[in-house]
Formats: C-alpha cells, structure tokens, sequence
C-alpha cells in the first residue's frame, strides 16, 4: 500500500543519496584496506570539500544568476576545488595525526581515538572559523524536471549527481586495476610487510591511498552541499550512513563500497515510504548490525586486492 | 624520545596554568553587593539560555535584549538600587539547565531570573527556582505542559503553542485557499507540540491532512542530531506523491530551509507555513530567496521594526551591540523590563520572595505586548503574529487573531 | 598431579589419534591427509623440513584451524574416567580445557605481566571464579587464589623459575622465556602438552637443561608430550617415536634410529639442505 | 600537532648540521604551533566571511602573543632536551624512595584516607554551583567513567555508544517511578530500581555484545554507535512508551523509609546537591574498590592475557568472546545504574541528554585519566568536567590576578577535546594517571611487543 504511488521517485532519491554514500564509502574502505583503520574524521574531509566548494562559488556567483556553460562551469570547479580540498586535508590528516602513531607502532586503540578526536578538532575548527549556522550553496543552475521514469521525476540535479558519481568511480576503479599506483594500493593491502620487502613505499601508498579517498570525499562533499547546505557538523550522518555503506559491501572492497552505497540509498528511501522519516537512521543501522551478524565480511567480502 | 619531552616539559606547565585558573576561580566566585555607584546597592537579574551550542544564536538574542533593559534602568537612575545581569549558559539543553540555575541561585545577590530560553531547560530547572523561590520568567519557551509541573515561581512570558498552531491552521485554511496540508514535525518537543496543536484545529478550520511525517533535526543544522539531511528529497517526494497543496513544518530555521529547496527542487509549487521557530533571516538563506519567497511564518514574536515604538530600542540595541536585535531580542527586553516594573515598586531591599509575590500582579505594557498573567501564570492575553517571505525578506503581515 | 604413565597406558587406547587429515588454504595444501598416534606414556616428535606443515598439525590439534578432512580424537581422564573427545571444530580455550596445552613456536607470553602473573593465567584455567566472586571476595575466590598462587610457585619452582617471579616476563633471557611459556601451560593442567620448537635460539646448555625438563615433565607430572623440533639431537636424546612430514605428508614413522637411516627421510633433508641450516 | 612535525627525526646525516637542522624544524613547528593556538583562541568566524576569522586571529597583538608562546615552549623543549638527563638523574633517587614508600601498604591506605577526607570535606568549602556540578558533572560521570574504563581500558575495546546503557537506566528509573505514559505493575523507590537497571542495561549490552563482539574490534565501535543512535531514536519516536522528545518529568529522589516497627525513619535525598555528594561518593568509593579486585583477580587477568594475546590467551583456556561479553556487561550495568543517578537527581530526563557527545565525552574521561585505571577515571573526570564547567561559567568573565579574558570559548570545547585526544594518544597515550601495567603494554608495544588491545593486529599490517 505504502509502497505504490511514490515507488520510483523515491528510488530516484536513493539513487541519488547511494551515489554520494558511494563516493564517502570509498574513503573509508581505501584507507581500511591499507590501514584497517575506521577513519572517522573522514567525515569531516567531507565537509571540507564542502566548505571549499560553498566559499568558491559564493565568491564566483556574488549577486548574480549564472545559467549555461557558466552553470557548467561552476558545477565542475566546484567539485575540483571541493575534491582538491578534500585531498589535501587527508593528506595532513594522515601526515600529521596518523602517522606519528605509526611511526611508533601504536596500538589499534589509539589510532581509533585519534581518528574520533581529529573528527571532532576538525568539525569544532571549521564552526569557529566559518560560522555556525548551515549555509546554502547558491543556485547555480536551473533545476528543471529532464524525464520521468514511471512518474517518477528526474530532475538535472540527479543527473549531475550521477553522472559526475559514476565517472570518478570509473576512474578509480581503473586507477586501482591498471596503474602502477593501484598496484602498490593492492599490495599494501594485501600485505604491507611483503610489500615493503619488495621496494614498494608504503608511506608514500599510505599518503597517496588518503589523498584519493579526500579527493572522492571532498567532491561529494560539493555536491551534497549543493542540495543540503553545509555546515560545520554536515558530516556526521553522512559519515556514519557511508561507513555502514562501506561495511555492507564489504570494508576494503571497492566496487563492494560503490555497491554498498547505493543499496543503502535505495533501501533507506524504500524503508521510509512506510514508516515515518525518523526511522531512517535505525534501518540504516539495523541492516549494519544484521549484515555483520550474518554476513560480517559484507556482501561483495572484504579484500581490496580482490576487487581489480 | 623527541616526543616525552615535550610532555614532560609540556605537563608541568598545564598543572601550573590548571592550579592558577584554580585559584582564580574560587577567589572570584562570590560577587560583592555593596561596591554600586553612588553608594547603591547593587543587585543582579539573572539570565539562563543559551549562549554556545547550536541554539546559542537565540540565547545571545534574549541576553542582549536583558541587558540592553538593565543599561537603561541604571542610566535612568531612578530605581533604588543599582542592577546588573549575570548570565548562564545552559546551551539550550536540559542537562546544562541545572548547573546553570544553580550558578544563579547560588549568587544571593540574584533577585530574578529571565529565561530559560528553551522548555527542556525550563523542566530542568523549575523546581530548583521553585525551591529556591526565586523569580524565572521565560521570554520564549512555548510547550504548553510547562505551567503544568507545579513550578511555583515560573511565568511564561510568551504565547504558549496552542496561541500558534491553531491560528495557523485557520489562516492557512481559510485565507491561504490551501486545502490539503501535509504536516512534517521535527521530533523535538516544541516541534511536537506545535504540530499537534496545528493538527487539532485543522479539520476545525475545515481542511485535511493529505499526510504527516516526522523529520527529525540533521546533523547539517545542530551538531550531533541524527537526522540525515538526504531525508528532505524523499520527503518531498512523500509531500508531491500525496497531492497535498501545501506544507506545514513545525520545526527551526536551518532545517526548515533544507526541506523548502528539497520541495522546490522536486517541483512543489504549493503554500509553505512554519511557526516561530523559523522565523529567521537564516531560513531565508539557507533555503535561496526564489525558494523561500512566498513562505507564511508566524511568530509569538511581534515585528519589532513594524512597531511604531520600536524605533528607539532598534537603534539603542544597534548602538549597544553593533548588530540588529534579532528573534526574541525585543521579548526579552520586555521581560526584563516587567521585572524591574516590579522591583521598583519594593523599594531598597528587595528579597527573592518579595519579588515572587510581586510579580504574580505585574502589569507591565511592553513594547511587544502587555505582560500581565492569569493565575495559570500564562500570559492573559496570548497573541501571534503573521510574517510572509516576500523578496527574500522576512516582512510583516499582522496580528494572527485580528486576520482570521 | 600423581598420574602416573603407565596409569593410562593401561586402557590401551591412544591418547590422541589423527586420522587422515587434511587442510588447505585456498589452493595450497598444508596438511595431506595426515595420520598418526600418541600412545599414553610416550613422547611423540614431529620432524620435517620448513613448510612440512609440523606447525600446521599443531594449529589443527589445538582448534586454531579446522580442518577439511579427516578426524582428530583425544582421550581426556576426567576425575578417573577417561572419554574420547573429537577436537575438529572445538574451540581453541575448550581444547586447553580438556587438557592440551601447547607453546608457540614464537613465544607468546603476555610480556607486561610477570612471570608469576603469566603462569597464574594458566594456573585459574580451570578455576571457576566469576566476575561477581572476584569483586565479593568470596570464599571460594580466596580458596582459589591460595590454591592458585601456590600452584603457580610450584611451577615456577619445577621450570627453575622460582626466583624471577617478581619480573615482568619480557625482561626474561631467551631460554627463560621458554622455559616460562612451559610452565604456563603446564598450568592448565594438561594431559598432553605440544612442544612447538622449544629449543629455537637457546644457547647449547639451555637445550640439555630442556631435553632434562621434558623428560622431567613425563616422568614427574605424567604429561605426555608432543614435540616438533629440528634440532635433531635433542629429538633423539628425548623421543619414543618420530613422525615425519614433508610437503604436507607424512612420509616416515618409527623410532628415532629407524627414522633416521629411512632414505624417504633423507632424500627429503638432503634435498632441502641447501635451505635448512637447521637440520643438523 | 605540528610539534609531531618537527619531533620526526631525519634530515641531512651529519652531525652538526643535523642538529642545527633539527632545531630549526622544531622551531617551526613551535611557531606553526603558535599559529594553530591563534586560530584556535581567536574570534568567532562571521558567515558569508570565511576569512574573517583567520585574518582577524592572525593579527597584532593576538598573533604575537601565541607566536612567543611557541618561542617560550620551544625554548623550554630546547631546554629540556639538553637537561633532561641530568634532571632525571637528579630525580632518580626521591623517585626510587618515593616507590619504596609507596609499596608500604600503610603509606597507601594512609594516602588514600587522606583523598577520602579531601573528597569528605571539598564540597563543603564551595558554593551550591559547585556542589552541584560535583554531583552532575562530576560524579555521575566518574562512575561512568570507571564503567567505560572496563571496557576500553581493561578489555581494551571501543563503546561508542555507551551513553545508550546510561540511557536505558535513566529511563528504567522513569518507568518505575511511573513518569512515563506507561505505567508499571508497580511504583517503587529509586533505590529498589537500581537492580532493575542495572538488568536491563546489563542485558542490553548482552543482546548487543553477543553477535558483534565474535568480530573484529573496529567493528564494535561503529556498532555500539549505531546502537546508541537507535537507543535515542527510539527515546525520541516511541512517543507513547517514552513520552518523545519532551521526556520524563517530575523523577522522584531518592528516600529511605524505614518500616513502622523499625521507628518509620524517614529520610529524602531531595533537590540539594549535598545529600546525593555523599551518596555518590559512597557508591563511587565502592565502585572503586569492587573493580580493583575484579582487576586483580583471575576475571582482570584474564583481560589482560585478551588483549595482549588472544591466541595465546586461548591456549591458556580463556574463551575471549566470553570475556569480552562480561567486560561490556559490567560496563553496561555500570552506565545503567549511573543512569539511575542521574534521572533521580535531576529529576528530569529526555533524550537530548543521551547523545554520541556524551558517550565521547565519556571516552575523553577515560582516556585522559589513563586508560585501564581506575583512579585515573575518577581523576580524569573531576579534572576535564571541572575544567569544562569552569571555562562555562566564566564565558567572557574576566580571570581574576591576570585580569583577562579566558581566551577559549565556550563553544570551541569540543574542539579542545578533539585536540586532547590527539595529543594524548601521540603523546601520552598511558593517561595522567596511568596504571602501570598499561603503561608497560604501551612502551612494550611500541618496541614490537605485544598488542595492547583486542583488536588483533596493528594498523599497518596484514589482516589476519
């Protein structure tokens, strides 16, 4: 009953939510593979590339209403500098809170605590500087309704999402399969001592592995905003939704995190055409609690190596 | 190596900063009530609300508008004594609140306190006040319940929810030509309330509820809520899918926004209404001006730039505090107002009890509203007020019981 | 702890029978349906090359693998009954429980603890004290505890460790460390103890001073032992049978003499000498 | 953080330049630090100015003070390095009579008496702010801390959601003390419900630590956070079992009535802060002393051999996933009957007070006091809730003797605790108070000893 007459626009919204889980998923199952570290500050590489993306195009749009390959334009600098910010705030993230740990051969423990308190540093840290109330992206283009899909509306927003969703996921999936970085990715995640036996820098894979997952996470991080608004706290569910995401797939498994996401969002929009909007969180916590009782290496099971 | 050094050399220096703000904080506690100008007593009016965490922007509000009241008691010069304002922060929550009465009660030279801003805050803290006697009148906290809980000093000193939702219901209905309403609460108290309030006078007013739905708060808006800000597309879908031709939302600013550019994004041209917990500039940004025009907001709050008396208080409050007053700013100016009405009426020496008593009498007309109280301690005359987003500003429509 | 050998022998039954076990990991095969028996009263060593899969078998008879194939039964005395118990699928702690303890090719001691702390671990395996008696006091808790640090002592006592209780157990020299990851598991009371290379990186008087406590270890605790070691001496000087594996297989079995002229045996060390400094 | 930065050792191989070069490094890292510390201590950023705050925080005098708080810091680690040696040496003899001193059981217990006396006569030398927040602040979360403390520290795993366990004594307490829109078969004392909540939670951990705690660590942290969401959504949604977000009200305290025959003594624990002090103190003090003989007894030592080993653990017969379970039970049980406290003291409860940044807040306690001990739990919590509280109170107040303004807003708190951990894990990972046997697990695993918690292999390396 509750089913029937919203069905496909809702798939569309959690097509929509599952693309961007995607891309945050990746950053946490990229560093899990070479670390297995839970990195709970990614949430706030997320916001970044928000924040980065909000103040470019703030200061591009000023009062005016840009439309054709200015909107283009935009949409796509905006996403580069959210991902560039994203990239570089892993990177120190990883250089300055993680490695020290590493270096000393710290315990499990304390990488998990530090990854909490760079999560809560970074979010307070933004609050104190830009603000703290949410603020919108201004409107960038017009988003008008392109097609239906069994009436279901798809509108220009879910196309940017997906479009620009799929490609850097088609690139990273490359990128880890074919290159020679990818292969030191899989190495080290396979087997970081052999790996360092054979001359690979695992350093320099760690470093490189955080940067591309900022590069994910900050981009989606634009792209979110432009829907959502950013804030200094906006990453805190999303992180939490794309590492259950990540988990689902199958923590370290890439295509099991791009997998991972968009089950979430279809699941999470399915759930809700029944129940009230404030039982999204416990379905989304629920299929994580059940997924690990029943099947805890996730559906597509947890190797990076495997996934090229 | 490198690194214990610097905690060895680091921890001493901590230690010796925490054994100084230490000593600091126990010689600095006790505040004096005999050094006021002019050999005047001085004595302080409290003020409990917010002032960090995600509702801070209204405690601020509501403190500064206390304070600009107390400046100008003073700078008059014709009370007894001399007064001043301590404030507490309870960072809106319940938990904060009774720390921060305490602070307040523990002070003796506190003889009233304005707030708690918010009514979980207010639960917290009533039977301490009540306990304490001490005098808490709160500008903004709206849960009907409140006057219930047998709190023996407490006044509310603003329209309770059911002074909002159910104008609203009518105004939507019966001038807004909307029919069908779909109602989406923010699982918080208030917004539970107002909900429920609206929803009683709905089919009152002679529409129906095309659908209902509770989106709680997202982490986007208040640090640490568990809402996802990706719920707003498919509420928007929920709302189009149910034929509604226009939403209520009874709820705060920043989320209000996120749903009205999820309903304008998915295409929804219908009617927008929200209660005084979206009455905020910051709804109109963060939603895009060509989203939010159009939106009906009401307010428990009066316009204070629309009041023909607000002139003087607008430009003394930009002069104090360089910004303009915001929500509530003008309540509480009032408020503070009413109470030193009635601490001028008992001469030098006031006590806590003698204020209390005082007070249940107050007939004070303010810039807002005439705050005199039925023996419930509610306000006699509850009033709200329409506010309508046109050109991206927030303008003022008029007096919700005087439109419908 | 009187048992004496012949005690058990006299049931007749093997103490611990693997029959035809096989273990793989993916594709490659670790164990290749392996067979063999440990009589009460006897100490069986296990010898092979690197790889032989010695470390497997071990893995496999304390439930840290499962294998594939094949069965593996003990026969635990309990308060004068003996039962047979298959180990495939028991978990790790069951396994200690029923009475095989084991020590890891690379010491494994909880190395922040003392030495006393670390054989008192294995000492209250088979105490029954709870998180409620513990924090009560209770009598039976105390009963325990004497009981408990007596034993310990003990123990530490019959390693030769008695004077070193009090230091944390990683500032122990090499062979006291082994001599200390015996004494713990002796603690769980075991009826069969594996031995997993303990003469690895001891010095040559450590190695006589151990062949002297493993004989020790049968003759006054009454438990058997299980041993996998490459210094070939030490086998000999303390062993009743050897088994021997190579590539997963079990390719040789008998007395240590007749395993030591058996040409499979020496085909298999001679064709790893190049590698296998160790085999002396 | 930067200091970290310059604490890397390398750079060119000769002597002389090496050093110069490492000071230098360590200079800039000071002086980066002095920057971070500006940022951090300056204005509030303005929306629709992004660099507002930066530019304004790195300017005059601001920027110049934070910049000579680098240069002092870096002389004093300058300092310290060269004289480090000798200072050690200089204390190395009081240190080693202090311990012998300190091994005396008489020279303990009298210690400890003496702390008990402090805590007996403290509140009393304060005013009714600071007895509450000794009550509220302080002692509830002490006994939430030593509960957690269990948890990480003694079986060395991560609740992210332990405040759900203190939620769900808080609304057990509500529920029998007939406050909630249902009603109990029947209304009792907050004291009789103590057994009660502590069930409950403790059962709650059971049905959550069951299935998840036979998986990796990492695992249970996400887990137990998730947890703790549902728990709040479900406080929030359940309107008709919870009373929703506008919680319980009016949670009686707790009294004592003595039967008739017994001369019907009556006593109320009432709205006053004192009166639950000393309860507290009572419980915490038992707390203290049960949990120091479950770590020292066969139940503690078998935590220790989990989470240094668990293979070898259970080889000497401890089935880890049991161990586990218990450890997060009594953690449970414990944050359940805190929940009691809290819900009767403050006689009000709904779910806002119950949030992820509790259970973190929690964490913080722990791990600043020392991880695995108990005192430090108790330690952490008086200082950082005391310092927290402190900072609250005197928002904008000026500092008495220096005559300024405490440069740290209220606000940014949580951004010092973020900053803490970090630091704390880089650079006192053993806590303020470190129990020694953790202490040793840590700098044994550092040297590549061991594991020093139950999450099997350290980040870095191949998963199992």
């Amino acid at each position: 009953m509750c089913f029937t007459h919203n069905f496909w626009s809702l798939t569309i919204d959690g097509l929509n939510n599952g693309f961007l889980y995607a891309l945050i998923a990746l950053g946490y199952t990229l560093v899990y593979g070479v670390l297995q570290l839970i990195n709970f500050a990614h949430s706030e590489v997320f916001m970044s590339g928000g924040f980065a993306g909000l103040f470019l195009t703030q200061w591009w749009v000023g009062s005016g209403t840009p439309g054709g390959a200015e909107s283009i334009a935009l949409v796509v600098c905006g996403t580069a500098v959210g991902a560039v910010t994203g990239g570089t705030v892993a990177f120190l993230l990883e250089r300055v809170a993680y490695r020290p740990l590493r270096r000393r051969n710290a315990p499990r423990l304390a990488f998990l605590i530090t990854a909490i308190g760079a999560s809560f540093f970074l979010f307070s840290l933004a609050g104190k500087l830009f603000g703290r109330d949410a603020q919108g992206i201004p409107t960038l283009y017009g988003n008008g309704k392109l097609f239906s899909v069994f009436g279901g509306d798809v509108h220009l927003y879910d196309v940017i999402v997906a479009g620009s969703a799929c490609a850097m996921l088609l690139v990273l999936d490359r990128l880890v399969a074919r290159t020679k970085l990818g292969q030191g990715i899989r190495a080290v995640a396979q087997d970081a001592e052999t790996a360092s036996l054979m001359g690979v820098n695992i350093d320099r894979i760690i470093s490189q592995t955080f940067v591309i997952g900022g590069l994910l996470g900050g981009a989606a991080g634009f792209l979110f905003g432009i829907a959502n608004n950013v804030g200094y706290t906006m990453g805190f569910v999303p992180g939490l939704k794309a590492f259950t995401a990540a988990v689902l797939g199958g923590i370290g498994n890439i295509r099991g995190a791009m997998l991972g996401g968009i089950a979430l969002g279809l699941v999470e929009n399915w759930g809700v055409t029944c129940v009230r909007n404030s039982w999204r969180d416990v379905i989304a916590f629920a299929i994580l609690v059940l997924i690990l009782m029943f099947r805890p290496t996730g559906l597509l099971g947890e190797r990076l190596g495997r996934s090229a | 190596m490198d690194r214990k050094f610097i905690v060895r050399a680091a921890l001493p220096i901590a230690l010796g900063a925490v054994a100084l703000t230490a000593c600091s904080g126990s010689s600095g506690s006790g505040s004096t009530g005999n050094n006021g100008g002019g050999g005047k007593k001085t004595y302080t009016i409290g003020f409990q609300g917010p002032l960090s965490g995600g509702n801070a922007a209204l405690g601020i509000n509501e403190k500064d508008g206390a304070q600009l009241a107390i400046d100008q008691a003073n700078a008059k010069g014709d009370l007894p004594f001399k007064l001043q304002l301590k404030p507490a922060d309870d960072q809106g929550s319940a938990d904060g609140s009774p720390p921060a009465a305490r602070s307040l009660i523990g002070d003796s030279n506190v003889i009233a306190v304005v707030g708690p801003s918010f009514s979980g805050a207010s639960d917290a803290a009533g039977k301490l006040y009540s306990q304490a006697n001490l005098l808490m009148v709160t500008p903004s906290a709206t849960l009907p319940d409140l006057v219930n809980h047998g709190f023996t000093t407490f006044y509310r000193a603003v329209a309770d929810d059911f002074a909002q939702g159910p104008p609203d219901a009518d105004y939507l209905i019966k001038k807004a030509g909307a029919k069908k309403v779909f109602l989406i609460d923010d699982t918080t108290d208030y917004g539970k309330g107002l909900a429920s309030a609206f929803k009683g006078e709905l089919s009152k007013a002679g529409g129906k509820l095309a659908g209902s739905d509770s989106a709680p708060q997202t982490s986007t808006c208040i640090p640490g809520a568990t809402g996802s800000t990706s719920q707003y597309p498919s509420e928007a879908s929920k709302v189009k899918s149910s034929g509604a031709d226009s939403v209520f939302y009874a709820g705060y600013y920043c989320d209000f926004a996120l749903l009205a550019k999820a309903l304008r994004n998915a295409g929804f041209k219908g009617q927008l209404m929200s209660g005084d917990g979206s009455d905020d500039s910051k709804y109109v940004q963060g939603a895009g001006a060509a989203n939010a025009n159009g939106t009906l907001l009401s307010c428990q709050c009066s316009d204070i730039a629309s009041n023909p008396n607000g002139a003087s208080f607008i430009s003394a409050y930009k002069s104090a505090f360089h910004v303009d007053p915001g929500a509530y700013s003008a309540e509480s100016f009032d408020v503070t107002n009413a109470v030193i009405s009635v601490l001028k009426g008992l001469g030098s020496n006031p006590t806590r009890q003698a204020v209390v008593s005082a007070f249940a009498s107050v007939n004070y007309q303010g810039l807002t509203k005439a705050i005199t109280f039925g023996s419930d301690h509610n306000l006699k005359v509850q009033t709200a007020f329409l506010y309508k987003v046109v050109n991206g500003k927030i303008t003022y429509v008029g007096d919700l019981s005087k439109l419908v | 702890m009187s048992a004496q050998p012949t005690e058990a022998a006299a049931t007749g039954r093997p103490l611990v029978v693997v029959d035809g076990v096989t273990l793989r990991f993916g594709g490659v095969v670790s164990l290749d349906d392996v067979s063999l028996e440990q009589h009460p009263g006897e100490i069986l060593s296990v010898i092979g090359p690197n790889g032989a899969g010695k470390t497997s078998l071990f893995n496999c008879l304390t439930g840290v693998y499962t294998p594939q194939q094949g069965g593996i039964t003990f026969a635990s005395t309990r308060d004068g009954a003996t039962r047979e118990h298959s180990l495939v699928g028991m978990k790790p702690h069951d396994i200690t429980r029923l009475g095989i303890a084991r020590t890891f090719q690379n010491i494994r001691l909880f190395n922040a603890l003392t030495a006393f702390e670390n054989v008192k671990i294995g000492v209250e395996a088979h105490q029954r004290t709870g998180p409620v008696g513990a924090m009560l006091r209770l009598p039976r808790t105390r009963r325990e505890e004497r009981e408990g640090d007596a034993r310990t002592l003990e123990l530490l006592d019959f390693v030769g460790l008695r004077s070193r209780a009090n230091e944390v157990s990683a500032s122990l020299p090499y062979g006291g460390q082994r001599r200390l990851e015996i004494a713990r598991a002796l603690g769980t009371s075991p009826q069969l103890l594996l031995l997993d290379e303990p003469a690895a990186g001891t010095t040559g008087a450590e190695k006589i001073e151990l062949a002297e406590l493993i004989r020790r270890i049968r003759t006054e605790m009454g438990v058997m032992v299980l041993l996998i070691e490459h210094d070939m001496r030490l086998v000999m000087s303390v062993t009743d049978r050897v088994v021997v594996l190579n590539f997963g297989r079990v390719i040789a079995a008998g007395s240590p003499a007749d395993v030591q002229r058996d040409p499979a045996v020496i085909e298999a060390y001679l064709g790893t000498a190049g590698t296998e400094g160790e085999a002396r | 953080m930067t200091v970290s930065e310059a604490a890397r050792p390398g750079g060119p191989t000769r002597t002389r330049e090496l050093l110069q070069h490492r000071e230098l490094r360590r200079l800039l890292g000071w002086l980066g630090g002095g920057v971070l510390l500006a940022v951090m201590t300056g204005p509030q950023g303005v929306i629709g100015q992004p660099t507002y705050a930066i530019s304004h925080a790195l300017r005059g005098g601001h920027l110049v003070t934070c910049l000579v708080v680098g240069v002092v810091m870096w002389g004093l680690s300058v300092g310290w390095s060269h004289g480090r040696e000798s200072v050690h040496a200089g204390l190395a003899e009081p240190r080693a009579q202090l311990r012998t001193a300190w091994e005396q059981p008489a020279v303990r217990r009298g210690f400890y008496l003496v702390l008990l006396a402090l805590a007996i006569f403290l509140p009393r030398l304060t005013g009714q702010f600071w007895q509450g927040v000794l009550v509220e602040q302080i002692g509830i979360y002490a006994l939430l801390a030593l509960g957690l403390n269990i948890v990480v520290g003694f079986a060395g795993l991560l609740d992210l959601g332990y405040v759900a366990f203190y939620a769900i004594g808080a609304y057990t307490t509500a529920y029998f003390t007939d406050t909630l829109p249902v009603h109990p078969p029947f209304t009792i004392n907050p004291f009789l419900v103590i057994p009660f909540a502590v069930l409950a939670a403790m059962l709650a951990g059971l049905i959550l630590g069951a299935p998840t705690l036979r998986l990796r660590g990492d695992y249970l942290a996400i887990v137990t956070l998730g947890f703790g969401e549902i728990i709040t959504i479900l406080a929030v949604n359940l309107d008709s079992i919870t009373n929703g977000s506008r919680g319980a009200f009016g949670i009686p305290s707790f009294s004592i009535r003595l039967p008739s025959w017994l001369g019907g003594w009556h006593y109320e624990w009432g709205l006053s802060s004192l009166p639950y002090y000393y309860l507290l103190l009572g419980f915490t003090v038992t707390i203290l002393v049960l949990f120091h003989l479950l770590e020292n007894s066969r139940v503690g030592r078998a935590w220790v051999a989990i989470r240094e080993d668990e293979v070898a653990a259970q080889a000497c017969g401890i089935p880890p996933v049991k161990y586990k379970l218990m450890a997060f039970a009594i953690g449970a049980s414990t944050s359940g009957f805190a929940g009691v406290l809290y819900a009767s003291k403050i006689s009000f409860i709904n779910p806002s007070s119950f949030t992820v940044s509790a259970s973190i807040l929690i964490l913080v306690l722990v791990i600043f006091g020392g991880m695995g001990s108990l005192f430090g739990s108790v330690v952490g919590a008086a200082v950082v809730q005391w310092f927290f509280k402190y900072v609250q109170k005197n928002n904008g107040a000026p500092i008495p003797l220096i005559h300024k303004k405490l440069p740290i807003d209220v606000q940014d708190l949580y951004m010092y605790v973020g900053a803490l951990l970090i630091l704390m894990m880089i650079f006192r990972p053993q806590g303020i108070v470190p129990s020694r046997r953790r202490a040793r697990e840590i700098s044994m695993a550092e040297h590549g000893i061991g594991g020093a918690d139950a999450m099997a292999a350290p980040v870095g390396s191949p998963t199992p």
